[in-house]
């Protein structure tokens, strides 16, 4: 491992900036338009905006429970990606020629089985058939 | 002073290890009983349990067998595996180790093969004998019995105290299920009661003795125990004549165990539940309650008898109480007349006998004793248990003549003939050289009273003889004549009625003569109860076969230390011969033996006792004949006795006045009990009860009061809600915390 | 990876059957679905069976304090387990399947929940040997969430009524507030010793012990972790749950409740407190002070509690559940005395044992509750099934006459579980009573002692209702289970705790290797070159 | 000791921000988070707060990773991650099925079982 250079505030300065720059921005748009923007309330204007049609029945109405499932099997593949990300980043460096450097390979192997499996299984309980 | 035998023998006899194999002897009988469990969970109707439990006896006993042969003579372990180690040092006192192991020496040895012998002879008895019960009842009574001979070889065979007490309340537990066999019979269950409560109080001496065992000593394993050099002290001090040098509580040990013993083996006082629990089955009262179970006392005190020896008190007190038992149970035997109940009491007397022969310092004659008395009285129940069998429960006397001339009873009655025979200690049975010993040995052993003792123990032989050969004259001998018992076998479940007596109800009664299978044990016993008196010539210099076998035990070592040791508690101070005698180790023949001790008349007891006991053997049964005997041929003198219900002793009774009707109720012991404990005991539970409402069930109520208080204090912390959970949680994390760290910061 | 590989070879096999049950719990043929105990159970005996193949020692010290503890956890972790998965087949969609079956409903996979049930417990129980395995702060923490995340669905699921799901809500936000507590011990004691390898641990506790003391970030974080984990073996002041959960959980679920978590929870203080080390305090043989005290606190209040909650309850699972809870308070006398070099001294020893008997005796009682239900089910709210089961304790009167088979194992196991001598539950008490002696723990000894008389009030019930009453109304009401294993369990716990009786010696010798003299060895050095983050030194910075 | 492990630790460029800081924000979070766990009923205020006391731990790991310049604290990290996400898809999912039972989030609405 080698040793590690200790990072400079400076070094985030363009970060900063950007944040600064996309907080100013929506801050200001958000302003601008409380400020300057006509407001006449009706009762058309205060129903639900959806691509111009005319809302059907309420707002209030349960979702499917697919919805909930998608977003559950969102979450969990989405966090696998997390351990993809350091793997990633890692086995370049890895010297092929090294005794178990293979494991490196069959870890992420083994790791994205688990994934296969829970496919699998959200497969067969039809979380992915939308009907 | 010379060196103690037993010391010499501890510092050369090791304790070697037994092959494994000789595990099988205990665990066959386990082996049956899970699978008469797997019989009874599976609603097995057909006689399996009973050939699963004859095949694994038998096998037991092959093995025992096997045993004799290979490992007689050395004293052996063999461990299991470790029941538990609860040692906290490896200093002494502070190793508490139970193995699961077992003792084989030839005093084990020799009550391994009675026990599995007689218990797959009489399984196969049973098997036929419980015939009417197939179903629930037959496996029930089958896995009781297997479990029965399992917890008796763990009694005989463990290598500590701790297994033998287990085994002690298993049997007792088994003997409780058996007697209460024919559970819808209130007399069954009574007994099964009575035999239960009366057994705890020897069951609480037995546990305090091995309570005190530990706490004295330091172990419970015999091996350590016999072996350890406090216990080789106490009887270097006895032997030296300072025998008040052992401490007190080495010598209550023993009185505590005696306690445990005479419970188990029914002496005085406890003898009582043994003749009810004949209301369990035959098969039952012929293994457990004759042969085996009632011989664990005598074994315990057979295994512990160096701890014995070390007591002042307690082998007197055992010769008594087995004199006077001996006696009181054959004054009540001479007038019952239930036949089941004349060798329950028999029993007790024989027993009594035993007793009295351990504590005449000759483990000999009483292991001897209880070796013979298991085939001859085994025999006896058995022979009884046909009759009752076939005659649908009849068992009194009055009421059954004649069956040595009924088709299919001739095996019955020989078997009966030469039980009786036994028991009355005719001339050339085992039992005559069995008892005998006994006798002799109460004649030469100095002791308080011993001779006194003997004489008692000798009348005592006279009337064993009398009413054993009145049973047999009136039920086998003489006109035929009986009539049917009311019920059949107390049975609780009448399924299957297949018997000859199922016309009992219309009047035509016919006997049901045994079967093959109980008639070939019968024969098989008698056969053996002859050859026992073999046992006797094979090598008569050390008093037959079972001195020989005792020779290698510790029951034996302290036989030849006996007598000096002996000496110490003797009143009359008649032991001259004694020291010398002790020289002899081992080897000491027997007239010089006879001929230190004591003397009757002026001769050797042993010899003179030939004659002397025979004299009186066969003048009872003489008396019988003339009593109770058929019309035969002296008829001038044999009883002539033509009706099953009459005899000339009746004239003889009348004239008694009332000591017969007294005798037959037992001299009134139990209502005695009933009076001076069970009613004073019922007066002392209502004062006690009182008590117990004010004071004692306040101090409980308080106890059981204090922790509700305290969880009615905590119980609204239990709300249910979430978030008063929550706040409780980390509310409880901060205040430990904190005093947590304040305390110790 | 490779010589980690040779001992989690248990925990591979739960793992590729977890995946075999997740999916074949989906298939439309009941057939198939009702695979998934018997694939459970098996593959629980096969890593059993690895487990006794495990080589103790490892090849490098670091991988943990205690490795000996690994084949006797996971065996005995793999045994209980059988027993549980056997008490727990068929317990979940039992209306749905009866609906399938009888062509009330068509197969819907969404409905279905039996594929992660059994896939769920098998991720527990791989989650508890885990746990066992556990080398660095890292693994320990995942092995416990991978132990208890599942627990709090399976608790939900169990049956469709709604205490169940009152079960569930208060197990699963509580149960995470316990793991956010112990995550920050961990992170605490990280940052106390800059190392997440308990050997690590172990040897910077070991200086700071010679230098100053603990630090107090070090000090913090162990407090901390230990009241989190107080959680999972439901300790004082973290028990609040545990009745609630038990009594709203389908019974089976409960029994595995019983035993899972607080073996979890066990393992997990074992773990930590060997790495803290028993060589301090005046005797020097002794948790570090603070320690001492919290643990100390925390055993009395728990058994205290536990048992005097007991004796006013009347539902079964209510009294078992405060039960368990004074049970954990017996053990923690044994964490509290520590390794010995006999068994009677070890409190290590005696804890290891205690579960294994724990488990076998409560799992008999439980599957005796659970044995027994109404003949009829009715229907929720929400238009399930559902099955009612026995709680009351009038449902067990004169049940040894009624069903002698239940209500001997009732017995027996309430005999043992009182630690009535010479049954199991004895041998395993007196090694807690004897060790905490050994350590001169006697204030709690004592308290240990009261509490076991108290615990006899109510144990006493569970003995003397089958035995010596009549059946009364209540219990009339109950049948037994047309499930075959449940009786089954509950036979093969007496039977256990017989035969556990019968063989307390070799079990007791198993107890004893698992606690490897190293423990109490304080000089033995931990090999730190192992250690992949030891080349970052605090000093070395910059 | 540990303010000055905490100076050595981090570099001179953060002179402003010691190890302290960053442990105060990661303790100030954990009681936040248990006082709103305590204090707020509706069950998905509760569950986020426990993911409070998460993230609170993570930050402390992260700050300890930094200052013992390595990375376990980190990877410590992403591991918390997981399990966070793992328990929020099981709150959710919770969340749902109880608010179908009753029509509330309000915790204490389940509070049958109790004694």
């Amino acid at each position: 491992m080698t040793t590690l250079a200790a990072t400079e505030l400076a070094d985030y300065f363009p970060l900063i900036v950007i944040i600064m720059m996309a907080v100013t921005f929506s801050v200001a748009n958000v302003a601008l338009t409380l400020l300057l923007g006509p407001k006449r309330d009706g009762k058309v204007k205060s129903i639900a905006y959806e691509s111009g049609m005319n809302p059907i029945g309420t707002a209030r109405k349960r979702f499917n429970v697919r919805f909930y499932l998608i977003a559950m099997v969102f979450l969990v593949f989405d966090v696998e990606v997390i351990f993809l990300y350091p793997w990633a980043v890692t086995f370049p460096n890895v010297d092929r020629l090294a005794p178990g450097a293979s494991e490196w390979l069959i870890r992420i192997l083994f790791f994205l089985f688990t994934t296969v499996v829970a496919y699998l299984y959200g497969y067969r309980k039809g979380v992915f058939k939308f009907d | 002073m010379m060196i103690s035998p037993l010391l010499a023998a501890a510092d050369t006899a090791g304790v070697g290890v037994a092959p494994a194999w000789v595990l099988a002897i205990p665990f066959l009988p386990m082996l049956a009983v899970v699978l008469t469990t797997l019989c009874a969970i599976s609603k097995n109707k057909t006689k399996l349990p009973a050939w699963i439990t004859v095949g694994c006896l038998a096998g037991s006993f092959v093995v025992t067998m096997l045993a004799f042969m290979t490992l007689s003579g050395e004293t052996n372990t063999v461990t299991a595996w470790r029941w538990f180690d609860l040692s906290w040092g490896d200093g002494v006192g502070q190793q508490m180790v139970a193995n699961l192991g077992f003792y084989i020496d030839n005093l084990s040895l020799l009550w391994m093969m009675f026990v599995t012998g007689l218990a797959t002879l009489i399984a196969i008895y049973a098997s036929e004998y419980m015939e009417h019960d197939v179903g629930k009842g037959y496996t029930r009574f089958f896995f009781a019995f297997a479990l029965f001979v399992f917890s008796m070889l763990c009694l005989v065979m463990g290598d500590n105290l701790l297994l033998l007490y287990l085994g002690w309340e298993g049997v007792g537990l088994c003997s409780y299920l058996l007697i209460g066999y024919f559970y819808k019979k209130p007399e069954a269950v009574a007994a099964a009661k009575k035999a239960f409560i009366v057994n705890r109080i020897g069951d609480l001496g037995l546990a305090i003795g091995v309570m005190l065992t530990f706490v004295h000593f330091g172990t419970l394993e015999y091996a350590e125990l016999f072996n350890s050099a406090q216990l080789q002290g106490y009887i270097a001090a006895v032997q030296e004549g300072r025998a008040g040098d052992v401490p007190l509580m080495a010598q209550l040990i023993a009185v505590f165990l005696m306690i445990g013993a005479f419970g188990k083996s029914a002496q005085f006082p406890l003898y009582v539940w043994l003749p009810d629990a004949m209301e369990g089955p035959t098969p039952v009262s012929a293994l457990i309650h004759a042969a085996t179970m009632v011989t664990a006392g005598l074994y315990l005190i057979a295994r512990m008898l160096p701890v014995f020896l070390v007591s002042e008190w307690a082998l007197p007190v055992v010769a008594w109480v087995g004199t006077i038992t001996a006696l009181l149970a054959a004054t009540i035997g001479m007038a019952q007349f239930d036949i089941k109940r004349i060798m329950a009491y028999s029993t007790v007397s024989q027993l009594g006998y035993m007793f009295a022969g351990l504590a005449f310092l000759t483990s000999t004659g009483g292991v001897f004793h209880v070796v013979t008395h298991a085939f001859f009285k085994a025999l006896l129940f058995l022979c009884c248990g046909a009759v009752m069998h076939g005659f649908a429960g009849q068992l009194d006397l009055r009421k059954l003549s004649g069956l040595w001339h009924m088709k299919g009873w001739r095996i019955v009655s020989v078997g009966m003939l030469i039980g009786c025979l036994n028991l009355a200690g005719v001339p050339f049975t085992a039992g005559y050289f069995s008892k005998d010993m006994i006798l002799a040995e109460a004649f030469v052993t100095p002791g308080y009273g011993y001779s006194l003792l003997g004489w008692v123990l000798l009348l005592t032989a006279g009337m064993t003889a009398y009413y054993t050969f009145r049973v047999f004259f009136r039920v086998f001998t003489g006109p035929v004549q009986f009539e049917a018992g009311d019920e059949h076998h107390g049975s609780d479940d009448h399924g299957q009625d297949g018997h000859a007596h199922e016309d009992h109800a219309q009047g035509h009664f016919h006997p049901h003569a045994p079967g093959i299978r109980i008639n070939a044990v019968l024969a098989t016993l008698s056969v053996l109860a002859v050859l026992a008196a073999g046992l006797y010539f094979v090598s008569p210099d050390k008093h037959g076969w079972v001195g020989d076998m005792l020779e290698e035990s510790t029951a034996h070592n302290v036989y030849t230390a006996d007598h000096s040791a002996a000496a110490m508690f003797v009143i009359d101070g008649d032991t001259h011969g004694a020291h010398g005698h002790d020289d002899h180790g081992h080897a000491d023949d027997h007239a010089a033996h006879g001929a230190h001790g004591g003397s009757i008349l002026g001769m050797d007891p042993h010899k003179v006792m030939y004659y002397v006991s025979a004299v009186f053997g066969l003048t009872g049964i003489l008396i019988a004949a003339w009593a109770h005997g058929p019309k035969g041929l002296v008829s001038g003198f044999i009883g002539g006795r033509v009706e099953a219900g009459k005899c000339r002793m009746d004239g003889v009774a009348a004239k008694l006045g009332p000591i017969p009707r007294w005798a037959e109720n037992k001299w009134y012991v139990d209502e005695f009990y009933h009076f001076i404990l069970v009613r004073p005991l019922r007066v002392c539970s209502h004062i006690f009860h009182m008590i117990d409402k004010l004071l004692v069930d306040g101090l409980v109520n308080l106890f059981g009061y204090l922790p509700r208080l305290l969880g009615r204090g905590a119980q609204p912390g239990q709300s249910g809600v979430l978030h008063g959970y929550a706040l409780s949680m980390a509310g409880g994390v901060g205040v430990i915390l904190f005093i947590v760290v304040m305390v110790t910061l | 990876m490779a010589e980690k590989l040779a001992y989690l070879w248990p925990e591979v096999t739960l793992f590729l059957a977890t995946c075999a049950v997740m999916v074949i719990g989906l298939s439309p043929s009941a057939a198939v679905r009702r695979l998934c105990p018997l694939i459970s159970g098996l593959s629980l005996a096969a890593a059993g069976i690895f487990a006794i193949g495990t080589t103790p020692t490892l090849a490098d010290g670091a991988e943990g304090l205690m490795p000996g503890m690994l084949p006797y956890a996971k065996a005995i972790i793999a045994a209980v387990g059988i027993l549980i998965v056997m008490l727990l087949a068929g317990t979940v969609d039992r209306g749905e399947e009866e609906e399938l079956a009888a062509g009330v409903r068509k197969f819907d996979p969404l409905r279905l929940t039996s594929g992660e049930f059994y896939a769920f417990f098998l991720f527990s129980l791989t989650g508890l040997m885990l746990t066992a395995s556990a080398d660095s702060l890292i693994w320990l923490f995942l092995a416990l969430e991978l132990t208890s995340l599942p627990t709090y669905v399976m608790v939900t699921i169990s049956t469709a009524r709604s205490r169940a799901k009152e079960a569930g809500v208060k197990y699963f936000f509580l149960g995470a507030l316990g793991a956010a507590i112990f995550l920050y011990g961990f992170a605490l004691i990280y940052g106390g010793t800059g190392s997440v390898h308990l050997g690590e641990i172990h040897h910077q506790i070991t200086l700071q012990m010679a230098g100053d003391g603990l630090n107090g970030i070090t000090l913090a974080g162990l407090l901390i972790s230990i009241l989190g984990i107080g959680f999972k073996i439901a300790a004082v002041p973290m028990h609040y749950y545990t009745a609630d959960v038990y009594q709203g959980a389908a019974t089976p679920v409960t029994a595995m409740l019983a035993f899972v978590p607080k073996t979890a929870g066990f393992l997990a203080l074992i773990l930590l407190c060997s790495a803290i080390g028993w060589h301090y305090g005046e005797t020097g043989h002794a948790l570090p002070d603070t320690i001492r005290l919290l643990l100390w606190v925390m055993a009395v209040l728990t058994m205290t509690l536990g048992n005097v909650l007991a004796i006013l309850q009347t539902s079964m699972k209510r009294m078992l559940a405060y039960s368990s809870i004074a049970h954990s308070g017996y053990m923690l006398v044994g964490i509290i005395a520590g390794p010995g070099a006999t068994f009677t001294e070890s409190g290590i020893s005696a804890v290891l044992f205690y579960l294994l008997t724990y488990g076998v005796m409560s799992t008999g009682a439980f599957a005796v509750i659970a044995s027994l239900e109404r003949t009829h089910a009715e229907r929720t709210q929400t238009g399930e099934l559902a099955y009612d089961e026995a709680d009351s304790i009038e449902a067990i009167r004169g049940l040894a006459r009624a069903k002698p088979l239940l209500g001997w194992s009732m017995v027996i196991c309430a005999l043992s579980m009182l630690g009535f001598p010479l049954t199991v539950g004895f041998f395993g008490k007196l090694p807690l009573f004897t060790s905490g002696i050994a350590a001169g723990e006697l204030p709690l000894v004592i308290v240990l002692g009261i509490n076991s008389a108290i615990a006899a009030f109510y144990y006493l019930r569970l003995v003397s209702y089958p035995l010596f009453d009549e059946a009364g109304d209540e219990a009339g009401g109950f049948i037994t289970t047309p499930m075959r294993t449940r009786p089954a369990v509950a036979a093969i716990g007496a039977v256990g705790v017989l035969a556990m009786t019968v063989f307390a010696g070799p079990l007791m010798g198993l107890a004893h290797d698992a606690v490897q003299p190293k423990l109490h060895d304080s000089d033995a050095p931990i090999a730190d070159e192992a250690m992949p983050t030891e080349e970052a030194e605090p000093v070395a910075a910059k | 000791m540990i303010a000055t492990l905490a100076q050595a630790g981090f570099p001179e460029a953060m002179s402003g921000l010691t190890l302290y800081h960053y442990l105060f924000i990661s303790a100030v979070m954990f009681v936040l988070g248990l006082i709103g766990f305590v204090t707020r009923r509706n069950l998905i205020v509760m569950f986020l707060c426990t993911e409070m006391m998460f993230q609170a731990s993570g930050i402390a790991l992260v700050a300890f990773s930094r200052f013992y310049l390595e990375y376990t604290g980190q990877v410590f990290v992403i591991f918390v991650l997981t399990v966070a996400a793992a328990e929020a898809a099981m709150a959710l999912a919770l969340v749902v099925l109880l608010f179908r039972r009753n029509e509330s989030l309000d915790g204490s609405v389940w509070s049958l079982l109790k004694g």
